[in-house]
């Protein structure tokens, strides 16, 4: 029995009460708290990625019941990599909370950030399809919170259209399950994928209803098209290192569909053919065209952000949509590198939110503004997959791994049309906000942007702009990092998609051959 | 019985997506109740419906019982919406407070982003 | 020295500019200045062995599974184009360092250009096509921020943007040519595609290939149409000018045609493709030369002109052609770097850079005179310079080549553009340093220093070199550059000479110098027709497009995502119920396996009820009060069908949730408007019907369809019934579920509980720290309010009732595991008790009797919950292991103690916490200051009345 | 006594909720009557400070004779009512409302006595006087409203009184 | 004996179901809203007290299990209605009923309901 | 016997729920509603009881329970969102 695999739920579900309980108004004691569980999540995460380098699929039988019957949490590679990411954000995302002030602005920040941990990695670690369905559940209250921090109109208004939108989504899934369950009478997913290969003709028309409702529910999460609609106003208007942390979040979608459509629902399983690829591919290429346009189009670098997050998750799923080994491999790259590029370009974004206003409107120069320039070009680079970072190697692997595939012209135009608006769109934004800031022209007009609704009375600005700076430089390096070990990263990716194109190592793991 | 079943949440949902299109924040939540009591419906009906079978084992008497699972999931289910519901309404109201309106829609701020 | 270390010094060197310039501008250029010639003094090293005819390599697999490794080849093109990018940068580092003024950021102009030399160098080194495009877009970028520069100058801004837009979107169409080329080869190793000339033009993607390499080319050496880029990037500083647009970045895609000339050229599509553009861009860029006034707009042009030279040399596919190209690369990098200097140095002395406002300098700047004067003359191609071979050469060529039949087309043209090349150069100097001197410059113009004039005066005594003894100084560089060029193959004959008899070129040379000169002569009335003459402004053109496509971007993403939530949702619904249904139309159904229940008349009323009332809400839902009582009948409805259908637990917690959502929505209700108006149009409400009626129809016809089928398999929960009690303790199955074999879900479900109270406490701190507050205070209630707030008998009942309702609680949750019931039903029922309690007696006399935290609640119940699992740890067991015993103490009756009660014990707390918490928070905003309430009752007889003796004494007691 | 008094605040409140929990569990046993009773101990330690002031009891039978009668007056109220309901025409009714002094004074007494009104003939209390010194009553059906005052007045208060006051 | 318990049992079964409809029925045939009042807070509540007789009555004479907690119910529904009518007629009255039109309330000069200083420009009653 | 007086009450009760409904359809205020709804709870509690009494089951009695106390509360809480707007005050 190995309980690490339920150490990253248990640390933020017990650190959380902890923060409330005994730290509410100890604002230094939570800082440390907080930060000392992101580390510890890191330590765990680190020790799981170690496991499963192994290629070895350990479970953890919850309350001792056996597979199918209780609840079981599976440790594979990807699972270990999606929980090694989440920690590898949180711990920048909590130190620039702290450094910028954010987790001043409001009641609970940092216990509303351990239990959206809780839930991102319970969300990735879950080998039962209801269980997912309650730390999505989790992971989603918790960003209604994180969402709504320190308040103000108009945030709170993008957070009734978020929650609304995110209702609507957890109906389906609710509505989802139940029709899987109704069909196979099973939630564990190692058994369902048993129990779909077995499905009498008779009942294939449910079950493919399940499936599809099952991918959308994802789909919204992923925020792929149509289903993103949500996305833009409520990460532009959250606050921005929140934004940062949903980097993960949508993350969570293309997990889930991934886990769930390679292992239940392969490419192989002839039950639920023509359900995935065929519209999720278009869908994918037409979200990232949406994103990009988006970043062009954009007003307020919040926004230019959100879209940005949207348009790094039209390549992923494009890549995801594929389903082969390679094009999965390369989605999973990307994943690691669209999670830091896109929490990085959030936080420079609130970096020139909370010195200037967001507008992307020449002004008067802001403090920092060549370090945040420069930080600002670092993340534009990273984000329209420019070459040296690690954006522009995920798209050539996400375009070689493509090659084979009918369309790839087409999903080579959409992927290099997608940069090039990106590209025009950063560069027009950055040279709006940092350099035309320096034409005299402007700077005498200096004409005061009154952002007429912002967070109430901003607490104390920036406690320790130091530690803000230095988790983006975390960030940063971990662009770079990802960018010089792009080789052993994709052979860890290439090894994820091997262990997902073998389910049956999977079902056998969970199911101990019982079922067999 | 079935037909009845099925058309109630039919009948639930329906209403429950129409609320959910009005523009106001409270018909919204109103149409979320009603779609939260159909989905319920729905999950606890994956089970098939019984009746006299509650899953309470009896150890005077064979009896048949209905799926508990289902059951299980509806309780959590309505547990969770219970909470979501409370928490949009809380921030619809703040909204309204703050904003003095309680109009869902959210029209782009009109900043004006000047082009060179 | 390593071609690693030589591609990555630049890069390294990058890093101590910005860091030295604290300690000064010389330190800043002088680490510049040395990483260059380390890097140079490398390259140097490993020159004779290039020169040998041996390939010099270093490899490093970086990304196998790509195929993207950090593969450097160093052969004699890439000798050639490492040598002038690190040898000209060495000189450009040197002017810079005196042409740039105190105000400049010296240390970051440094940092930028050598970040653009090592991705320049990267290019001309790169053994992989990969590798090299991640080199050809960091030239992009990296020459943005160079053109850039002068951040406060609106040219430089929209310059660099417009460069990076056109040689960005180059490079984005270079990778997929290259991705192609690598799939048809199979590698993306240069040495492996540069052996597969046959494979490749064979393949049916060779032309796409082609095509969109040749776009990458092109835009990056401003090719006819992509030539605009390129005047515009003269904004900035004339060092960086010198240093992109004669030797370094337009050269790149030279390189790349050279590079790839090999496999790509020989073919007609290659000959009609990039002679041609080479052949218009050399004759349009020298056209339009002629009449530009700026110096540097002048040069940029000359430089497209000659950019298409080469490229029409490369275009032509033969190996003498080749050659040629290879020759002029040098010539052009030599005399086009010294003019981009001598126009920086008019620039900076003479304040300006207009023609129109010069003349007559020879006489104050004799030595700047002199540099121009060579360098002009070789850039018109006068012999005895170098210019003057490498475009006999060039003209020679041309006498060979057919156009699609015509064999006068390609020389005739090739004269024009030599013609007007001719004119420019003269023009350059006659107009600049000849003629008189004049008493209006802006400044008063003098030589300058020797460090700024040093560098094009190295460079011009290369043109004169070269053009005395090419065979020697050049002659080695071009042989094996060309060798690379051809792919290894012999070289043909050739020879580097000033004389080579009475050749058709000698009279081409001749007819051009002489029509230069007329032209020159004519150059007023020319440039007046020239003005008359509609011309596209590229700059008008460029700046349209971006600002149509961000318009259109903007009004498109705008629209899209307008802020209706209203709008999204219908199209995910829609979307949903279309996809639904084609899930469903596309599979296959058996008949019914099941027998339907009969519908007996309770149901049937049940079902009236049910649907009456949610009709009944749509009709009146404007009214809010309304709509929740109606949605109560619905609720109780609904928990009557769950009890009716054997799920009483379901029906507990239904009715109970519902009261406290009703009463959550009251107090939320208390502040909002209690009328909804109507903004819908009645075209909006038909769509929005249409699209719930198809969900209904869906989520009605699916459940339905599902129910009258049997489980396709045995169901799971068959273990659960038959484990209950035997593995869990319990007899009521649902609540062993939750409690045990989904005790996981339910601790997922709690943590939901206490998050949304948190939430809602965090945001009631936020929005009463506002000015709501004030508004609050001063908010006016619906309707008027009606007196005695806490009425007598309400408050009696409930402190009868209260206790009852406690002990209730505490019966549903002991009797949870075997019977309906349960920790979270009881912490519902307990909280309702307090709230009962909280409405008969007011908010703050309650509450000042509290006995419990809210927040401690949630968290102890949330820690006694995972304290329950992480118990099972110390047995050997998973999180959440349960175990279960009986006891018996006589004289009691044996009893049963079971972990899953400790565990519902924390469900219960948390619950009761959550909603207490929630409503709390709610109830704080309807404070008002000096709202403290002295007694529970309003009106209290026996209070206001002089009360009777005997019961004084108990009163003080209690 | 004090200790006694500390442990069982509310004795009589003890006794009803060890009562109640009889009825709930529904199975007599001495398990069920000692868990009632430690939840009956318990609880009022939860709820005293909700119940200040409680008043004692001084006349147990009339308690019992007090119920009794409510008891009885409650069904034949009921049969009154739905007499009226089913088949008096609705014109003929006189609905009326009506002041009833109060002479009680102690919160929990007139509680009995407004409820006691309510589930009786053709009643129902529907508020208070400013003070508390009168009982508004809306009859369903009352040609004479003064008896029916007289008739709450004599039947339920002074039996009230005795017992609470 | 069994007959007559049946009997005994049917019968409260019989009255309740009376009972119950009467109070419905009386809510839908009286036309003034206090009038209506009456008819569910007595006849229901007995009609619900008569079936939680009958139930107690078939478990213990049919059944021989005494089965008493249906009382529990009863003390609720006895406990409730009265406040449930309390208020509502407090609704009633607070709505439509001026001081004048009540009956005189005697030294305490309002009832309570009325008893309340009213803030100025209150808009009236829209959605009661 | 007692399955025919069964299926009388049960008409009985389930007329009674019918004409609560339409009374909350069609009442003119808010108030009479919450009397309708009020009364519909108490005669769905009575209609729970005949049922459990109709299978012989106690197994509804916690559900009956509940609902006779929630659907005091909820009136309760409509009751005084009627009279003061604010139901915690
Ligand atoms: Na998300
Ligand atoms: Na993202």
């Amino acid at each position: 029995m190995n309980h690490w695999i339920i150490a990253p739920i248990v640390l933020p579900a017990i650190l959380a009460p902890f923060i409330i309980m005994v730290l509410r108004h100890h604002l230094d004691l939570q800082r440390v708290f907080s930060v000392a569980g992101s580390v510890g999540l890191l330590a765990i995460a680190a020790t799981l990625l170690a496991q499963a380098s192994t290629g070895e699929i350990q479970t953890y039988e919850l309350g001792n019941w056996p597979a199918p019957f209780g609840i079981v949490l599976v440790l594979d590679r990807l699972s270990a990599l999606m929980v090694g990411l989440t920690a590898m954000l949180a711990l920048p995302v909590v130190l620039y909370a702290i450094g910028s002030g954010w987790d001043t602005r409001g009641q609970h920040f940092h216990a509303l950030f351990q239990f959206q941990l809780m839930g991102v990695t319970g969300a990735f670690l879950t080998g039962d399809a209801f269980n997912l369905f309650v730390f999505f559940e989790v992971l989603l209250i918790a960003s209604y919170g994180l969402m709504t921090h320190g308040g103000g109109a108009v945030r709170l208004k993008a957070g009734v259209q978020y929650v609304t939108f995110n209702l609507l989504g957890s109906t389906l899934f609710l509505f989802a399950l139940g029709t899987l369950y109704a069909v196979t009478g099973t939630l564990n997913m190692a058994d369902l994928a048993v129990r779909v290969a077995e499905i009498p003709p008779e009942d294939t028309a449910l079950l493919r209803v399940g499936a599809v409702l099952l991918l959308l529910v994802f789909a919204i999460k992923a925020a792929v098209l149509p289903l993103h609609f949500w996305l833009p106003a409520s990460y532009a208007n959250a606050p921005l290192p929140v934004a940062a942390l949903f980097a993960i979040m949508t993350k969570v979608g293309a997990y889930s569909i991934l886990r769930v459509y390679t292992l239940i629902f392969g490419p192989d399983v002839a039950t639920t053919e023509g359900l995935v690829g065929d519209w999720l591919l278009p869908a994918a290429m037409l979200t990232l065209a949406v994103g990009a346009i988006g970043i062009l189009g954009a007003r307020q670098i919040g926004r230019l952000a959100a879209f940005g997050a949207i348009a790094s998750m039209g390549t992923l799923l494009i890549a995801v949509s594929l389903f082969t080994p390679e094009a999965t491999a390369a989605a999973l790259y990307y994943t690691a590198h669209s999670t830091f590029a896109a929490a990085l370009l959030f936080l420079i974004a609130d970096m020139v939110m909370e010195r200037r206003g967001g507008a992307i409107i020449p002004q008067s120069p802001m403090a920092q503004t060549g370090l945040i320039a420069s930080i600002f070009f670092v993340s534009a680079i990273a984000m329209a997959g420019m070459p040296p970072l690690s954006g522009f190697v995920g798209k050539l692997l996400v375009m070689d791994a493509a090659r084979h595939v009918d369309h790839y012209a087409t999903i080579w135009a959409v992927i290099l049309g997608g940069s090039f608006v990106t590209i025009v769109g950063l560069a027009r934004a950055g040279s709006l906000i940092f350099w035309k800031s320096h034409d005299p022209a402007y700077v005498q007009a200096e004409v005061v942007n009154e952002e007429p609704e912002e967070a109430p009375a901003p607490a104390a600005p920036e406690p320790y702009p130091g530690l803000a700076f230095a988790s983006v430089f975390v960030l940063v390096a971990g662009l770079a990092a990802l960018t010089i070990f792009a080789g052993p990263a994709t052979k860890y990716t290439g090894g994820i998609a091997a262990q997902l194109f073998a389910p049956q190592d999977y079902i056998t793991a969970v199911l101990k051959g019982e079922k067999e | 019985m079935e037909a009845l079943f099925a058309s109630a949440v039919g009948v639930l949902t329906a209403a429950g997506i129409f609320l959910i299109l009005r523009r106001r924040t409270f018909p919204v939540i109103l149409g979320l109740s009603l779609l939260t009591y159909a989905v319920n419906a729905f999950l606890f009906a994956t089970g098939r419906l019984a009746l006299n079978a509650p899953p309470v084992l009896n150890n005077y008497k064979e009896v048949a019982y209905t799926d508990p699972l289902p059951q299980a999931l509806v309780l959590t289910a309505i547990v969770i919406s219970f909470g979501m519901t409370a928490v949009i309404v809380m921030i619809a109201l703040s909204a309204y407070l703050s904003s003095k309106t309680d109009h869902i829609d959210l029209p782009l701020a009109e900043e004006a982003g000047e082009d060179e | 020295m390593s071609l690693f270390l030589i591609a990555a010094l630049p890069f390294l060197g990058a890093v101590f500019p910005a860091l030295l310039i604290r300690a000064g501008r010389n330190a800043a250029a002088s680490a510049a200045g040395l990483t260059s010639f380390l890097a140079l003094v490398g390259l140097l090293i490993n020159a004779p062995a290039v020169m040998r005819g041996e390939l010099v390599t270093a490899r490093f697999d970086w990304i196998p599974l790509l195929g993207l490794n950090t593969n450097f080849m160093l052969d004699g093109l890439g000798l050639l184009f490492a040598s002038l990018i690190l040898g000209i940068g060495l000189l450009i580092i040197l002017y810079a360092r005196f042409y740039l003024s105190r105000e400049d950021p010296m240390g970051q102009f440094y940092t930028y250009l050598l970040l653009f030399q090592g991705a320049m160098v990267g290019i001309v080194l790169s053994d992989n096509i990969l590798l090299l495009l991640i080199f050809w877009e960091l030239t992009s970028l990296s020459s943005f921020l160079l053109i850039g520069y002068w951040k406060h100058l609106p040219a430089g801004r929209q310059g660099a943007r417009m460069a990076l837009a056109v040689t960005g979107s180059g490079g984005l169409a270079m990778i997929g040519g290259m991705l192609i080329l690598g799939n048809i080869v199979g590698s993306y190793d240069l040495s492996v595609i540069l052996q597969n000339k046959e494979l490749i033009q064979a393949s049916p993607f060779y032309l796409p290939a082609l095509i969109l390499i040749l776009l990458g080319c092109f835009t990056k050496s401003a090719q006819f149409p992509f030539h605009f880029w390129l005047p515009h990037a003269m904004a900035a500083p004339t060092p960086v000018s010198a240093y992109l647009h004669s030797a370094t970045m337009v050269k790149a895609g030279l390189f790349l045609m050279a590079r790839m000339w090999p496999v790509l050229a020989g073919t007609p599509e290659w000959f009609y493709i990039v002679a041609t553009t080479g052949l218009v861009t050399m004759v349009i860029g020298a056209a339009i030369a002629l009449f530009k006034d700026d110096l540097k707009a002048l040069l940029a042009f000359s430089t497209v002109s000659h950019l298409g030279l080469i490229t029409m040399l490369l275009g032509f596919g033969t190996k003498i052609a080749a050659v040629a190209a290879v020759f002029h690369i040098i010539n052009h990098a030599t005399f086009k770097a010294a003019l981009f200097m001598t126009a920086g140095i008019v620039d900076h002395e003479a304040h300006t850079r207009d023609i129109k406002r010069l003349g007559g300098l020879r006489h104050l700047m004799p030595v700047t005179f002199t540099i121009a004067l060579i360098a002009a003359l070789s850039m018109a191609g006068l012999p005895p310079l170098n210019g003057f071979l490498s475009k006999e050469m060039m003209l020679e060529e041309t006498v060979h080549t057919v156009w699609n039949g015509s064999h006068l087309l390609v020389p005739g043209l090739a004269l024009i553009g030599a013609l007007f090349s001719a004119a420019y150069s003269f023009r350059y100097i006659a107009h600049v340093f000849l003629g008189p001197k004049r008493d209006d410059y802006p400044a008063h113009p003098h030589d300058p220093g020797v460090g700024m004039w040093l560098a094009p005066a190295f460079l011009v005594v290369l043109v004169v070199a070269i053009g005395f003894f090419s065979k020697a100084i050049a002659g080695p560089l071009v042989a094996i550059a060309s060798t690379a060029v051809i792919g290894g193959d012999k070289l043909p004959y050739y020879s580097l000479k000033l004389w080579h008899g009475f050749t058709p070129a000698l009279y081409m040379s001749i007819a051009a110098t002489i029509g230069g000169l007329i032209l020159l002569a004519l150059h007023r009335h020319a440039e007046r027709l020239w003005n008359a003459a509609p011309r596209p402004e590229a700059k008008v053109i460029f700046d349209a497009v971006i600002g149509a496509a961000t318009w259109a971007s903007r009004t498109l993403s705008d629209t899209l995502h307008n802020g209706v939530i209203s709008r999204y949702a219908a199209i995910m619904v829609a979307f949903t119920v279309g996809l639904g249904y084609y899930a469903y139309s596309t599979g296959t159904i058996g008949v019914p396996t099941r027998v339907p229940l009969p519908a007996t008349i309770i149901p049937i009323i049940g079902w009236i009820c049910l649907v009456g009332a949610t009709v009944a809400i749509m009709y009146f839902h404007r009214n809010r009060l309304l709509s929740l009582v109606l949605i109560g009948v619905v609720g109780l409805i609904v928990s009557m069908a769950f009890n009716y259908l054997s799920a009483p637990d379901l029906a507990l917690t239904q009715i109970s949730v519902e009261v406290v959502t009703m009463i959550l929505l009251l107090l939320s209700l208390n502040f909002m408007p209690t009328v909804t108006p109507v903004d819908s149009t009645n075209a909006r409400k038909v769509r929005d019907a249409v699209i719930s009626v198809f969900a209904g129809l869906g989520a009605g016809g699916l459940i339905y369809a599902l129910m009258l089928r049997d489980f396709a398999l045995p169901t799971i929960s068959d273990f659960h019934l038959a484990n209950s009690y035997k593995g869990g303790g319990g007899t009521n199955v649902v609540n062993v579920i939750l409690v045990d074999f989904r005790g996981f879900d339910t601790f997922g479900e709690i943590i939901v509980l206490g998050i949304a109270a948190l939430v809602i406490f965090a945001l009631t701190e936020s929005v009463l720290g506002t000015k709501v507050r004030a508004y609050l205070l001063n908010r006016k209630p619906h309707w008027p309010q009606s007196g005695d707030a806490h009425p007598l008998m309400m408050v009696v009942a409930t402190r009868v009732m209260m206790p009852i309702a406690l002990m209730v609680g505490a019966y549903i949750f002991f009797r949870g595991h075997n019977q309906p019931g349960g920790g979270f039903i009881a912490g519902l029922v307990v909280a309702i008790a307090y709230l009962m309690q909280y409405m008969a007696s007011g908010y703050t006399w309650a509450i000042e009797r509290q006995r419990f935290y809210y927040h401690g609640s949630i968290g102890w119940g949330v820690l006694i919950a995972a304290a329950t699992g992480v118990g099972a740890w110390f047995n050997e067991r998973p999180f959440l292991t349960s175990d279960f015993g009986y006891i018996h103490w006589p004289p009691l009756e044996e009893f049963e103690w079971a972990t899953a009660i400790l565990f519902d014990t924390g469900v219960f707390l948390a619950v009761l916490g959550a909603v207490m918490l929630a409503l709390d928070s709610l109830s704080r905003f309807a404070w008002q200051p000096g709202m403290v309430q002295e007694h529970a009752m309003d009106i209290n007889p026996q209070r206001d009345d002089p009360p009777e003796p005997e019961d004084e004494q108990e009163r003080e007691e209690a | 006594m004090k200790l006694l008094r500390r442990i069982f605040p509310h004795p009589h409140l003890t006794v009803l909720l060890t009562l109640v929990w009889q009825l709930l569990a529904n199975e007599p046993s001495l398990n069920s009557l000692l868990f009632g009773l430690l939840l009956g101990i318990v609880i009022p330690f939860i709820t005293q400070p909700y119940w200040p002031d409680r008043p004692k009891l001084h006349n147990w039978p009339m308690v019992v004779e007090y119920i009794l009668v409510v008891l009885w007056d409650i069904i034949m109220a009921n049969i009154t009512v739905a007499r009226i309901i089913l088949f008096k025409r609705d014109e003929d009714r006189e609905p009326n409302w009506i002041c009833v002094p109060l002479e009680l004074r102690t919160p929990e007494a007139i509680t009995v006595l407004a409820g006691t009104i309510t589930m009786t003939p053709g009643t129902v209390s529907c508020d208070l006087s400013a003070q508390g010194h009168n009982l508004l009553v809306h009859c369903l059906d009352a040609p004479d409203p003064d008896a029916v005052r007289d008739q709450i007045k004599s039947r339920y208060e002074r039996r009230l009184k005795e017992i609470f006051e | 004996m069994q007959y007559l318990f049946e009997l005994l049992i049917a019968f409260f079964l019989i009255v309740s179901g009376i009972f119950g409809f009467v109070g419905s029925f009386g809510m839908i045939k009286l036309k003034d809203p206090m009038s209506r009042l009456h008819a569910p807070t007595k006849a229901t509540t007995l009609g619900v007290g008569g079936v939680l007789l009958a139930s107690i009555f078939h478990s213990i004479l049919l059944e021989q299990h005494v089965s008493l907690h249906e009382l529990l119910i009863t003390l609720f529904l006895f406990l409730t209605a009265p406040i449930t009518a309390l208020f509502i007629a407090k609704w009633h009255i607070h709505r439509h009923e001026t001081p004048e039109n009540l009956p005189d309330a005697g030294e305490d000069e309002l009832w309570a309901t009325h008893a309340v200083e009213q803030d100025e420009d209150v808009p009236d009653h829209t959605a009661t | 016997m007692i399955t025919y007086a069964l299926y009388f009450t049960f008409a009985c009760f389930g007329a009674a729920i019918m004409m609560c409904l339409w009374r909350i359809i069609t009442a003119e205020g808010v108030g009479t509603r919450v009397l309708a709804l009020d009364t519909m709870v108490i005669n769905t509690i009575a209609l729970l009881i005949l049922y459990g009494l109709n299978l012989g089951t106690e197994i509804f009695f916690e559900s009956a329970m509940i609902i006779a106390m929630l659907g005091f509360v909820s009136t309760v809480a409509y009751a005084r969102f009627m009279l003061r707007g604010n139901i915690i005050e």
